[in-house]
């Protein structure tokens, strides 16, 4: 019951911030709302017990990336969005088809969903065990991620960087 | 297989001849070209006589495989050589006489644009011709039938700016594929029976099968279907049209592919297959009729050519017939003697003919020689020898292997008086045509209008003849042209001299189940070998005297002869309109038929109007379509979010029906 | 324990912790500018009670009832919410930190912290990661270029620091094997020879503990560096169009923050509650506090100390430091610790 | 006990939200923050099938799912700040010079 109540509770502020996100026509309201999203669904990952999930979702996401994008807001002096028709297609087939997709997948996962449950902390995922999984079976693409994420502070850079002598902004998370 | 000769090497020799002058000739100076093409063909010639030289210490038939070629299902084709008696002349003559040839054109080419494009065709020639000759199945032989002809089309229309040589080159090439049609569907038949196309493996197929006296059978059908092909290779009727138009061509190509090997190519491969057509008695009659008739037909157009050319290759058409007609009488090893004779004189005859067209400054006509006998005195007696040769006079070449063809014909169980009597008959017509060409180039008075006058045939080309050569007059050739043509006049002379009988006893091995295979109520000859050969010679005789009467004493008389005849002789002069009827008869109803239907119904209105429309269609639908192409993202991302939504409805549908 | 008791016993700990640190902030600036006055040959506040120790007090007051103004151009929703956030997430972390063992009151065992998280330490990061919100926007919903630039630096300096300040840590977690605090300063108990304690600063980390000052200290925007304050080109940073009560958010916030730090350090660094015990039982029971208060005061002596002795960086040089120095040396402490542990 | 369906469902609705985030925003940061609660919409499932199925692999997934998050995220807001220099605009709508 706890669980659910929780569950409901943490569920209700993610969808709130997901909406309002859609909602907000100012970026870093938008960016915001993100922020409390995924501090929600942090809440539900420490539920389903995966406690250093929840812990690292907050760090990493709301932490890092989210303080990117709202540097970036900031650099740039994002202002209110405009509301240019720049394209019909995505109202008229994207909507549409997204509505129905969902509904549809919403539909079939609440019908035809059986008897899985999951309780309260079902799967504590304690850092030691998943230090074992990350860094014995899933090693290769650990390193590999590692040099994506190289590569990518690298590229990060060399797209940022002003031409010329002026010095390269520092952004990384 | 104990020894390994590499015969392969002997085809591949002027392959890699031809591959140097092709590729980097035109920076090559003309000697360069000349000893490259040279000493690739020699080499081959060399070969070739080592082969000979070891050839009494081999197990017959030899066989050397090289690699694996096809291999479908049971089917297996091997780039193998195989090599027997059979081969074995062949390959000497066609070798021996292509390098000859070799040697003469350098002598004729010299001054020709193309040098060195010349002399790859001529090597890549050579190869396909060995690869033929020395193919140890049907399909490596139908490559080098089709090489050959490839090379013969290139050659024909070497000067292909020249708009009849062009021409003459196509007709020779379409031509040939209606013979290459029957040939390939002979290699179906053969496929589809005996699962083989080895020469060995069919041939022990066959071998146990009885002959096919009571109708058309599967025997007969191959037989007359490869006959088909050789008609077409070998200029028979009713294809003999594209010989006399590929005189076009430089005269060594005429001596060497339109006389002395390829053509023959025909001869060679019905006499490889004697065993199919000693099992077919009907085919193998078509075979005789096909070569007497043939014979008989090219002689009497050959009476009223006047280019010196032409009366050789009706000549040429002719002895092909007589070829055929022995091995339509089962002859086959004297339809192969008469082939290497031919070899010897005719190829002499064109290079004679070249040098006397070199000497007047490539003039062809006969009727504007004359009187050329002390002006070029080695080219004189060279051809001398050729023309008694071919008229039969003993105890020249022709003689032997002539005689020993009308004796089969009158005398084998396949025989008949009737293919001897028209042999006969196109014997004399034979040495009347050839002693009126003899006559009339070399006596009498010089028709001509000097050494100085501009050639029409050779003068759309870059380098004419008649310019270049003709500048002292008339003259002799030069020593590198000359030398040929004493070899192989020599050979003219003393060819024949192994004898019909020893040469015969010779292939017999090859053609061993020739005779026994079918035991015809042996006929009593009515006459014997010996009264026989009194008569051809007879009739050589009486061809030469005619000759002689009409062309050398009372030059005027030919055509008072001519208008009494009227309308044969017009008929005659105008090769019986052969080419016209069948202008009319194929050429006109497929011209009109791929005009009308095929290009402007089917092409046009058809396969383009909906390939047309394809594309017009395209256009229209990428038109709309392209819209969606619009650069924003969002519209992107509608599309997706959209084809989403149907993925996902369609799984859904899938997973809860 | 009934969920009954349990509740009470939270809520009346989290009233204790907040009072208790609240006071400690405010009394943390007192000290600033006493320390700071006598360092620069000052007295500091005196007026205000004795040694002026109720000027804390006095400030609140005057905080209180000073005008509240909201500028023209601000971004009305964010420039309130920044300075709660920065608070809130400054006095979140508190709830983690265990201030000793438990403690026996009235028949219940009631350990002294608020709640014991088996990640406590990653929790408390995440925590002070989303600290930077509350610097940020305020810094942009001030609609200033001081207050922009201010919350820009602080940002790029926070995420940059928090970097080496995670790496910091990690050579502590691997020779511990635990994210719980509370083991994390059990694991310290005891002592080398006898005498030297078994502390992490004295069991090799002491890389690691220098890279976590100096990046905490970035984290905090302390001297020497509080570029997103600079008040020689900044005005005041980020906060500089605040006033009143939300001037005093971000100002508690700010202590509130160096608390923490000190907190941390003194549980990861140097052994927790740790300490000689002695006396009679009660005193022994409560001596764990005072060696933990203790050890926190030195760390916010020596932040104040700092303060007062230390120029500022330059901003370049201030990334270039994170970046180039403390980020490649937590690395190798890392790194060799990783050795070391996997050696033993 | 909560079902697992109700994850799923609550997954479900971040990634709608998400989809239609960037159906309909126009500022590209905006959109960029659709795609991120995407993957977070996704992120849960992971972790809820994690624990229906009680597979850890799950939750080392969403690691993953996070590190390439970021990945993206430092190259995504670099290309924004570039495009943004050049074109002087957040507006997707006029960012469209990729057509015919």
């Amino acid at each position: 019951m706890l669980h659910l109540i929780l569950f409901l509770a943490f569920g209700a502020v993610c969808v709130a911030g997901a909406v309002n996100l859609l909602v907000q026509r100012h970026p870093i309201n938008s960016a915001l709302s993100l922020v409390v999203v995924m501090g929600a669904l942090a809440g539900e990952y420490l539920l389903l017990g995966a406690e250093f999930v929840g812990a690292v979702q907050v760090i990493v996401y709301a932490g890092a990336i989210m303080v990117l994008f709202v540097f970036v807001i900031m650099l740039l002096n994002a202002g209110v969005e405009e509301r240019t028709k720049g394209s019909r297609v995505a109202l008229l087939f994207g909507i549409p088809g997204m509505v129905i997709g969902s509904v549809l997948i919403a539909w079939v996962l609440l019908t035809r969903s059986g008897s899985g449950e999951v309780a309260i902390g079902a799967l504590p995922g304690p850092p030691k065990e998943i230090a074992q999984l990350l860094f014995h079976q899933f090693l290769l693409p650990f390193e590999v991620t590692s040099v994506l994420v190289l590569i990518a502070i690298m590229g990060a850079v060399v797209l940022a960087a002003k031409p010329g002598p002026a010095q390269p902004e520092k952004k990384e998370e | 297989m104990t020894t390994s000769l590499h015969l392969w090497l002997i085809p591949l020799l002027p392959l890699i001849g031809a591959a140097i002058n092709g590729l980097l000739g035109k920076k090559f100076s003309r000697q360069n070209v000349v000893r490259v093409a040279l000493i690739f063909c020699g080499a081959a010639f060399a070969m070739a006589l080592y082969v000979a030289y070891r050839f009494p210490s081999l197990a017959m038939p030899h066989l050397e495989t090289v690699a694996p070629w096809i291999r479908i299902g049971s089917l297996q084709v091997d780039f193998a050589f195989y090599l027997d008696q059979l081969s074995l002349v062949m390959l000497l003559v066609v070798t021996g006489v292509g390098f000859l040839i070799h040697i003469y054109s350098v002598g004729y080419m010299w001054e020709e644009g193309g040098f060195y494009r010349f002399f790859s065709y001529l090597n890549l020639f050579m190869f396909f011709m060995l690869t033929l000759v020395l193919a140890s199945n049907y399909l490596m032989m139908f490559i080098g039938w089709e090489g050959v002809g490839l090379a013969s089309y290139l050659l024909i229309g070497f000067w292909f700016t020249k708009d009849s040589a062009a021409a003459a080159g196509k007709k020779a090439f379409i031509v040939n594929r209606i013979g290459d049609f029957g040939f390939l569907i002979a290699l179906f038949l053969l496929i589809k029976h005996f699962g083989s196309l080895n020469f060995v493996e069919v041939f022990q197929s066959i071998s146990p099968l009885k002959p096919e006296t009571a109708g058309i059978g599967l025997l007969t059908t191959i037989g007359i279907l490869l006959m088909l092909g050789a008609c077409g290779k070998s200029a028979q009727i009713p294809l003999y049209v594209w010989l006399p138009d590929a005189m076009e061509g430089p005269t060594p190509v005429s001596a060497l592919i339109h006389a002395a090997t390829m053509v023959t190519a025909g001869v060679y491969m019905v006499s490889r297959s004697h065993v199919i057509f000693e099992r077919a008695p009907w085919a193998l009659m078509v075979v005789a009729i096909i070569g007497t008739l043939t014979a008989f037909f090219a002689a009497t157009i050959g009476i009223c050519q006047t280019d010196i050319k032409k009366v050789l290759a009706y000549s040429t058409v002719s002895q092909l017939g007589y070829m055929f007609m022995a091995c339509g009488v089962g002859a086959f090893s004297m339809g192969i003697f008469h082939l290497m004779t031919h070899a010897f004189f005719k190829g002499l005859l064109f290079l004679a003919a070249g040098s006397v067209i070199h000497a007047v400054g490539g003039e062809q006509d006969m009727r504007k020689m004359g009187g050329l006998r002390t002006k070029i005195p080695w080219t004189f007696w060279t051809m001398t020898a050729a023309t008694f040769a071919i008229a039969g006079f003993p105890p020249l070449a022709g003689f032997y292997s002539k005689d020993a063809i009308l004796w089969q014909a009158y005398s084998s169980p396949y025989g008949s008086w009737v293919y001897w009597f028209v042999g006969v008959f196109t014997a004399f017509l034979t040495s009347f045509y050839m002693f009126r060409q003899w006559f009339l180039t070399f006596f009498g008075e010089y028709r001509g209008e000097g050494g100085e006058h501009h050639d029409p045939h050779a003068g759309a080309v870059s380098a004419p003849h008649g310019d270049e050569h003709g500048h002292g007059g008339i003259h002799e050739s030069p020593k590198v042209m000359l030398v040929p043509l004493v070899v192989l006049a020599v050979f003219s002379v003393i060819g024949g001299w192994v004898g019909s009988a020893r040469f015969g006893g010779f292939l017999s091995p090859v053609f061993h189940s020739a005779l026994p295979a079918v035991q015809m109520a042996a006929r009593e000859p009515g006459l014997s070998e010996g009264v026989l050969t009194v008569i051809s010679v007879l009739a050589a005789l009486f061809g030469f005297g005619l000759a002689w009467l009409l062309y050398k004493q009372r030059p005027q008389l030919p055509r008072q002869i001519a208008e009494t005849l009227g309308g044969f002789y017009v008929a005659v002069l105008n090769k019986y309109y052969v080419d016209e009827i069948y202008a009319t008869l194929f050429v006109k109803p497929l011209v009109d038929g791929s005009t009308h239907i095929l290009w402007q119904g089917i092409d046009r209105d058809v396969i383009d109007a909906a390939v047309d429309g394809g594309a017009d269609g395209a256009r229209e639908v990428s038109d709309t379509v392209r819209h969606m192409q619009s650069g924003n993202l969002r519209s992107y991302a509608g599309w997706i979010a959209a084809g989403a939504a149907v993925v996902i409805v369609y799984m859904i549908w899938m997973g809860t029906r | 324990m009934t969920i009954q008791t349990f509740i009470i016993v939270s809520v009346i700990k989290t009233v204790i912790a907040l009072f208790v640190l609240l006071t400690a902030v405010a009394y943390s600036v007192w000290l600033e500018r006493k320390v700071v006055g006598h360092i620069q040959n000052r007295w500091g506040p005196t007026r205000v009670g004795p040694f002026g120790l109720l000027q804390p007090l006095a400030d609140g007051v005057k905080f209180l009832f000073k005008e509240d103004l909201t500028p023209p151009h601000v971004y009305k929703p964010l420039y309130i919410a920044a300075p709660m956030i920065a608070v809130t997430f400054a006095l979140f972390s508190i709830a983690l930190i265990p201030i000793g063992n438990s403690i026996r009151i009235f028949g219940l065992n009631i350990p002294l912290e608020i709640t014991d998280v088996n990640i406590g330490l990653l929790i408390i990061l995440g925590v002070t990661s989303l600290g930077v919100y509350g610097v940020a926007l305020s810094g942009w919903s001030s609609n200033s270029k001081y207050s922009l630039l201010g919350g820009l630096r602080a940002s790029a300096q926070m995420v940059s620091y928090e970097i080496a300040l995670g790496l910091s840590l990690v050579g502590v977690l691997i020779t511990t094997g635990s994210f719980s605090l509370r083991d994390i300063v059990n694991a310290q108990g005891g002592h080398f020879w006898g005498f030297i304690p078994r502390w992490n600063v004295f069991h090799g980390q002491i890389v690691g503990f220098f890279v976590y000052l100096m990046s905490a200290y970035a984290e905090t925007n302390r001297i020497p560096f509080d570029l997103p304050e600079a008040e020689t080109e900044l005005v005041a940073g980020y906060h500089t169009e605040y006033s009143a009560m939300k001037f005093a958010m971000f100002f508690m916030a700010e202590y509130a923050n160096m608390i923490t730090v000190a907190c941390l350090a003194t549980l990861l660094f140097f052994g927790g509650w740790h300490g000689p015990l002695f006396g009679p039982p009660l005193l022994q029971s409560l001596l764990p506090v005072f060696w933990f208060v203790a050890k926190v005061f030195v760390f916010m002596f020596i932040y104040i100390w700092v303060r007062g002795t230390l120029p500022r960086f330059r901003y370049d040089q201030l990334m270039a430091f994170g970046w180039k120095f403390l980020l490649p040396l937590a690395i190798a402490n890392l790194v060799v610790t990783a050795l070391v542990v996997a050696l033993q | 006990m909560v079902p697992l369906s109700y994850y799923l469902a609550l997954s479900g609705i971040l990634f709608a939200c998400g989809v239609t985030g960037f159906l309909i925003k126009r500022n590209i940061i905006t959109i960029f923050m659709s795609i991120e609660l995407m993957l977070n919409g996704v992120n849960l499932s992971f972790v809820a099938f994690a624990a229906h199925w009680h597979a850890l692999s799950g939750q080392v997934f969403v690691f993953f799912v996070m590190v390439v998050a970021a990945a993206e995220t430092a190259v995504g807001l670099a290309i924004i700040i570039a495009v943004y220099r050049t074109r002087e605009t957040l507006n997707v709508d006029q960012i469209n010079l990729l057509k015919l």
